[in-house]
This record gives structure tokens, C-alpha cells and sequence, in this order.
């Protein structure tokens, strides 16, 4: 399974919330960058394996405890690749192919971590690194916009999502809104998933919230501050209150966005329209 | 001044104006952004979440790579893999980053403490962009506090290769360029030796003694002919990288 | 030397032109389709290989007469590769690896014509044909607007610019409009080439003229209707009378333009609104 | 009715609605269009010159595959190469595309003619991306008039690939899914023999005998146990064709 956005970046939230509800088992979660959703991922029981390049939700609250606990404990393992080369492996996939070829890695103890293999360029016989395709069985992705034949806009920056979704077997999106064809058609250039790429869409705003979605609304950095001062208490047992509050226990998605209540959703809107410009 | 003044200033100082700085969140970022600020205004900032060119607000310093503040003004928003393939191409001139654990040869540690990867002692958070920066730019500066448990003998694990074991391996292992040229710490400022690529003492800061840059670092260091002392924090310095950190939420 | 845009769209000509009035020789034109750029290169002996996927003006207008004559008689070698092969070429380039995999040309003779190795993936063992990489000396390109840090954006379809931009050591575009930084910075998610890539920046208004520029003018198809009667009646002594009158003898781009009159550009401008809308 | 719109007519019945179809200009582009004003309003166009999912415009058919008219009200504008790398993914279910020389295997030639690539006695204009629709489509569906001179034992180069030499040498060669299913032409439909891959006269055109589709193909066809005849253009279909070419571009 594939996360889309990156961090605490249009994290499809929403969609994880109900893979949790649904109490999955066994998964193995790749994203390159992995946050919050990570750790809840790992103290519901739902990953085995997480293939990432690295964890933590930001440099100010310091190394991940949660993962610490689980990795270290050998509850789960962590597969590392360079931000680059998983982006690749994403790439590969999307594009079609069972490898791509690349400098990063090359001569790092990361090569071996992930099994790649190195071949030689058959024109000037250089070394490179082969990073193998990912292909997903699963993506879950967040959008600004999707008209009803799946085609997805995204502002501001793209992070990986589209060649997640070109890589992914199966593909699950939420968006902000849902726009007509005719606005879909207005600004082409900014479809980044065309709609044969996407199996089913789902409307959701503040889909990617406590994280962020460029130019609707910033990450609740309060929030973030709130979270690991309870996971330096209580250790995992403040997760797994944390998941039986914000996930398990509202019934739906608007009930789980009341518990942040609207104010604060209009204050980081605020915030997120000022960093932009807008 | 805090220790994190006097990084941040003297890793600014570093970055020539009319280059491309692939820069980390963090020191890097700030230094980078001072850098702009005061002596290189058309220096180009790329972040590994996919933004070249932003404009960090003073008092608005992202905490991540990937979020708005990071993008803010940005002139391009080519996405995380493209910006990368930027550094491939070799279109970036320096890469600007930190490290855990770094030994003599500049090879950097972000991943697992301990010597079994699948076991580790401390899980570390990883590579990120780090591996990549170090792989793919034409030259790395490394930013770091300078510590003894940070400056080790060899490192677990390396995440970021710099000269690897010193003896052409880097280029032998296929990368084709770069490496890491300046070790900026808050200490002083260290280089590599060009035959035996180990590091070296090439400049300490007002009142430090090469002696205790030596106590702080868990391998022998070479030492540059003339060990030069650099120039204290100015107060512009010093109330450029303040503006920008006015909540010192990396200042200290 | 790389040109460009594709066929009648967004072509350099500004540039081309200028190249002309240089009197270049020996020089190796890449680009995907090729149009009556080519054919100026050809009939100016200025081109000794043209390395493409296809070379014509158009359906309607058949089979370059000129193309035939230089092939055929062995003056100009064309080097042919599949359209996305030589985007793939382009684009390892513009990667920094000296090849990419890839499933296309596989079993056709065009893998041969080109002598485009085949490799094993080596987790799979596949075969897959290994295009090198196509690091151009030159690149020439026309964009919508630039800054003057030479960061450029381009309306539309976006062709192969970016990766040829990329791919190229030293790269010279022109541009319909050269904006502020501001301008840049207001849809960054706009700028395909950043100025890091760029070596040369010039304002040329109508720079790809008669060729296309996506919602600016439309190709003037009356005009290559012109051209190629002339070549149909007198063969490759019609493009070299056309390169008199519209390269050798107008001294400046305004001069070029004044030779289409202001009425056939409007009109063209007018078409161009009309087909997007805008 | 001209050759060309019989042509069309058919070619557009081939396509089912909700699928994707790599069209290229002339009449597979105005047969997908076709397709689409009437039995498959969903049918998602994608074009070579980086455009997925315009509307042609009645009387504004495109005359390239990289031009305003081609990428009228698209749904995406993605770029040359990754518009190919979205069928070499398999996202795109049907190629449909013209050619000059076809052989018994449905290989086609667009190269040229005579046997010396690099002294050709006619050059052609080249594959354009007819190698690559031909290699990465899921299925092909070749749309060309009926020709002696066009259906030959054995093309002078294959620039696109269907079967091969229709022994399991396009699975050999590495491409992994595709091929040539269907050549709509001026006289009939074929297909090709599941077994040995040859070309097979499957339907002919109302007024038209197998002979004499045989008597315009330069090599033996294969001949389907029950060979159908086509329904005959509709008054409706050559009504909305004809609005489509009003200027009689492509329709002759």
C-alpha cells in the first residue's frame, strides 16, 4: 500500500482513518517520507513492513519514539531507501518498466538494505544502480479537485502522487472538491491523474487535515505539539487513546473534523491562504 | 550568541552568490537564507520536496521540506523525484546538510546505531534526501554541532557517502562526481586532506584551540598547514539570522 | 543541435533563422517530428544528419519532396527512432543517466538504425531495449514568457522542452514575453524550465511564426499550402528562394514579421483564441 | 459515400465506449471522434503530441498530432514521452492507426522502400509513433485503404511491430502485451488466425467478394470459417461523420 502527498503534506487522511476503522492486518506501507499516519499504522497492528526513506513528523519533536519502540523491537521492519531512489521505484512503475537506472545510493550501505542490484551502462560500461519498480497494490492519495471521471488537479507542489498512482494496481482517491468536466477542461495543464488511472473517488474537504493541503489549509503544528507531549508521557498508550478518539470513535469524517472544531480549521485555512499569497 | 548562531553564520558564509544550494531544513536552511539575505542574492535554493527558488519568511521557517513555508515563492514546482534528477544532472552546486554520526572520511550516519541494521539499537529517523544530496551534488558542506559521540572513528552505518574508505572508492562505486568538501561545525571549519581524503582542521573559531576541536573528535584529525581562525559573528550577521528566526525555533 | 516544440508547433524559427543567416555547416538536427525547419536546414546545407521520428509538414501536404531528395541521394543521413524512444533519449539525458529502459522498438527494425542495445532486467531477466542517452551540444527553444533569470514558463502541451532543456550543455530560447520575477513566483507551478537551465534568454514576439504557439497564434497552413505548391512546381529551388526572401535578405525579426503582415498575425492570434477558448 | 468514409464508419464501430484509444490524424482520428458523437460518448482520446482527452471540433480536425486543434478542450496535458509512457504502463486499451505498407503479419512499414535503410529508394516520413502505439497499446487496430501495393508478403522494414514473424517472436522480443487484432480497410475486416497469426479475411463490405479482396492483397489470406458482411453505413452515422469533415479534409 502506497501513501500519497509527503510527511505531513496532503497525507490522505481520510483514507487512512478508514483503514484503520476497518482494522486491516499485514500491510506494508510504503511512503517516503512517513508522519503520524505511520505510527498509527504501527499501534493499531495494521503494518508488518514500512519501505520509506525516513520517520519522523518533524525535526522540532525529534526522533520518532513509536517507531523507536516498534522498529527496535523487531514488531516491525523498517525498509530504507534514499528519497530519490523510492521515488524511482515509484517512477519505474508508473512508467512501465522493472527498473530504472540511477547514481544515488551507489556506495552506500543502502544498496544492500532493499536488495538492488547494480549493472553496468552497456554503451560506456559505468555502474548504476537498478532501482526495482514498486508496483502498489494499493494507493490512497489526497487531490485539490477530481471531476467525475476521476481526472485530478493538485496545486502548488506535486510531490510524488502521480507516478504513485500510475504505479498502483488499485487507486483510491479523496479530493477537496469535485468539479465539473468543463473546469477540468479549462485548465488541462493542471491534471496530474487523468481519470483511467483512478478507481474510485470519494469527496472529502480537510481530507488531509491535521496535515496540510497547499493553499487550503497549513499543518496543526498545536496538534503535532499536543501528540508527542502525550507520547512522551504514556509512550504508545497515547497513540492508541489518540486513534480510539480521532478514529475509531467518530462515526464519520465530519464528526472527526468537529473534534478539532471550526475555528481551528478556519484559523489554519487563514494561515495556509497568507503563505501562498493568496 | 548561541552555538547555533555561530553555525549558522559561518555555513552562510560558505555559499557563493549565482549557485544552487540543495539545502536541508534546519541550520542548512537558515544559513542558506541568511546567505540570500546578505551576500548572495541570486543564490538558488532547492528543497527535496520538489521546490526550487522559494523565499523563507523571517519568522516562517519550515520544519519540513515538504509544506508551504518550505515552497513559499517558490519559481518552480517540479515535484520531489525531478528536483533530485536536477542534482543528477548535475545542475546543483552544493548540497547543505547535517548528520548523526559522521566519521574521518566525511561518510555520514542518519540511519541505525549498532552494527545489525535489521536489529538495531537506535533506529534512527534515515536517510530522507540525505544519501541523494551527498550522491548527486557537485560538492556537500556538512552543518553539525561538533560532539565527540557524533565525530566517530567509522560510522554504523552509512546512510550519506563522502569519500567512503578514502581510496578512490567513491568514484569506483560508479559516482561520478561531488563529495563533501567542508565540514562546518561549531567548533571550526574542516576539509578533507586531497591524497588520504581525511578530514582535516582548516579553520577554528575565536577562541578555540585546535586541541579541543581534537577533544571532540573521536579520530585522529589531520591538520592543514596554517589552521586559520575565523572572523566572529558580525552584529549584521547576527541580527540578519535573528530577523529570521525571531521564535528561535532553531537558534536556540 | 536540438530543436524544439514538435512539427508546427512551438518551433524556435526565431532562432532557426538566425542560425541560417550564419551560414552553420555540418551540424546534426535532432527533433521528434520535423517540419519545414528541416527542409530549410537541408536545401542550406546546413545539416549533414537529422536524427527524428518523422519528417513531413503535414498529412495533407504528403510526403516531403525535400526530405526525398536529400535522403534518397545520400546528402543528408536521417536517423530514425520511434517518438518515444527519442524522448526517452532525451530524457535519460535530462536525468543525468546515460540510458533508459524500455519495452518500445523491441522486434521492429528501427532498434537496429540507431544501434540501440537491448539489456536483461536483471531482477527479471527481461529483455528491454536500453535507448542511450542524447546529450545535445545545442539546444534551441521557444516559451510562452521568461523572467530574466531565465526561468520560463510554456501554455499547453509542454512537448519535450523541459527534458531537452535539461539534456542540453548550453541552451538558448526564445520567448514571446519576458516577465517579473513576481510573474514567475505567482504560478511557479507554471515554469518548466528553471534558470539554472538556461544560458541565453531573447524576446521574440511571434518566434515560432508560422509555425504554432499554443493559444498565442495558430500555424499558418495557408502559408505552407504556398510553400509547398512552389516546391511541387520547382522542387529545392523553391525553399532556397523562400530562405532569400524570409532569411537572408529581412535583417532583423521585424523585418521577417512585416513580410506575413500585421493582418495574417492577428488573424492567426484570432484563430488561436478561438481553439482555446479563451 | 466515399472510400473514406465507408472507411471511417467502420473503423469507429471497432471502438467500445469507456476504453482509451491512441488515435492517430487523419482517419482513425476522425473515426475515434466519430466513435465518440455517438456510441461512445466516454471513449477517453489520447494523442500523441502530449494530449489526452480533447473534443475535435466539427471542422476543425487537427493535421498533426501536436497542434491546438489536437488538443482542444483536453483533460490533460501531460507532454510527449509520458503520454507514450502511459500506454507502455497499459493504460491505453486500443492503438488506431494507419499505414503505408502492411505484411501478412500486420507488420507495417512507414520507413522505406527498398531494402538498404540507409539508401532507400523512397524515403517514407518515418514511424512517428507508430512503433511505439504498435509496441505498448493493449490491442491495435490498423485503419488503411485496400491496396495491392499497401498488403505485401513481406514489408522492406518493419517499423511498427505486430506479429512479427508470427511465431511467438513479439512475445520473444520483449514486448509483453499488444498486437495487431483487427485491419479495418476500404474492402473489409480482418483479423489474424490465432494460431499462425496470418492475416484472415474476416467481414467484407456490403457489394464486396472475398476474391476480390483477395485479388487487392499481395500474399494469401487466411479466410475466417464464416466470413460476415458489414452493416452498411447508416444515413445517422454518415450524417455525423460528414459534420465532423465539413470541408472534406479527410473524407475525399
Amino acid at each position: 500500500m502506497a501513501v500519497g502527498g509527503c510527511l505531513f503534506s496532503r497525507t490522505p487522511m481520510a483514507l487512512v482513518r478508514e483503514l484503520l476503522r476497518q482494522r486491516r492486518r499485514g500491510l506494508t506501507l510504503a511512503r517516503n517520507l512517513t508522519c503520524t499516519e505511520g505510527e498509527f499504522l504501527m499501534v493499531a497492528g495494521a503494518v508488518e513492513r514500512i519501505v520509506t526513506a525516513w520517520m519522523s513528523i518533524g525535526l522540532p519533536w525529534g526522533v520518532s519514539k513509536i517507531l523507536r519502540h516498534f522498529v527496535e523491537s523487531g514488531r516491525v521492519a523498517l525498509e530504507e531507501w534514499s528519497h530519490l531512489a523510492l521515488g524511482l521505484r515509484f517512477r519505474a512503475a508508473a512508467m512501465g518498466v522493472p527498473f530504472l537506472p540511477t547514481l544515488t545510493m551507489l556506495g552506500s550501505d543502502l544498496i544492500a538494505v532493499g536488495g538492488t542490484k547494480t549493472l553496468q551502462d552497456p554503451y560506456t560500461g559505468a555502474t548504476l544502480a537498478a532501482v526495482p519498480a514498486l508496483f502498489p497494490d494499493v494507493a490512497l492519495l489526497h487531490v485539490h479537485r477530481a471531476d467525475r471521471f476521476g481526472n485530478c488537479q493538485i496545486d502548488g507542489y506535486p510531490h510524488m502522487d502521480a507516478d504513485i498512482a500510475q504505479a498502483a494496481t488499485t487507486v483510491l482517491v479523496t479530493t477537496e472538491e469535485i468539479v465539473s468536466e468543463e473546469e477540468t477542461r479549462r485548465h488541462p495543464e493542471r491534471t496530474v491523474l487523468p481519470g483511467f488511472a483512478v478507481d474510485a473517488l470519494v469527496l472529502a474537504p480537510f481530507g488531509a487535515f491535521p496535515h496540510e493541503c497547499y493553499g487550503l489549509y497549513e499543518a496543526d503544528f498545536d496538534h503535532f505539539a499536543e501528540y508527542t507531549r502525550a507520547i512522551d508521557a504514556r509512550g504508545p498508550t497515547a497513540v492508541a487513546d489518540y486513534l480510539e478518539r480521532y478514529v475509531y470513535a467518530p462515526p464519520t469524517w465530519g464528526d472527526y473534523l468537529d473534534l478539532f472544531g471550526g475555528e481551528r480549521l478556519a484559523l489554519q485555512q487563514r494561515r495556509a491562504r497568507e503563505l501562498v499569497g493568496a | 550568541m548561541t552555538a547555533a548562531e555561530l553555525l549558522a553564520v559561518v555555513a552562510a558564509r560558505e555559499l557563493r552568490d549565482d549557485t544552487t544550494v540543495f539545502a536541508g531544513v534546519g541550520v542548512p536552511l537558515l544559513a542558506a537564507a541568511l546567505a540570500r539575505a546578505r551576500h548572495a542574492p541570486r543564490l538558488t535554493l532547492v528543497i527535496e520536496g520538489g521546490i526550487i527558488g522559494p523565499e523563507i519568511a523571517p519568522g516562517r521557517l519550515p520544519i519540513s521540506t515538504n509544506e508551504m513555508r518550505a515552497g513559499r515563492r517558490a519559481t518552480m514546482l517540479p515535484g520531489i523525484t525531478d528536483a533530485f534528477l536536477f542534482a543528477q544532472r548535475g545542475f546543483v552546486d552544493v548540497g547543505f546538510m547535517g548528520g548523526a554520526q559522521i566519521d574521518r572520511y566525511g561518510n555520514i550516519n542518519t540511519s541505525v546505531l549498532g552494527t545489525d541494521y535489521w536489529n538495531p539499537k537506535v533506529r534512527l529517523p534515515g536517510t530522507g534526501g540525505a544519501n541523494d544530496i551527498a550522491s548527486l551534488c557537485r560538492e556537500v558542506i556538512i552543518v553539525t554541532p561538533h560532539e565527540r559521540r557524533r565525530f566517530v572513528e567509522r560510522v554504523d552505518f552509512v546512510t550519506s557517502p563522502a569519500w567512503l574508505r578514502g581510496d578512490g572508492s567513491r568514484r569506483a562505486a560508479g559516482l561520478l562526481f561531488g563529495g563533501v568538501s567542508r565540514v562546518v561545525t561549531t567548533l571550526g571549519i574542516l576539509g578533507f586532506d586531497p591524497d588520504s581524503r581525511r578530514m582535516r582542521i582548516e579553520a577554528v573559531h575565536p577562541g578555540v584551540s585546535v586541541a579541543t576541536v581534537r577533544a571532540h573528535t573521536g579520530f585522529e584529525l589531520v591538520e592543514a598547514a596554517h589552521v586559520a581562525v575565523t572572523a566572529p559573528p558580525s552584529e549584521e550577521e547576527l541580527e540578519a539570522l535573528r530577523a529570521l528566526d525571531p521564535e528561535r525555533r532553531f537558534l536556540g
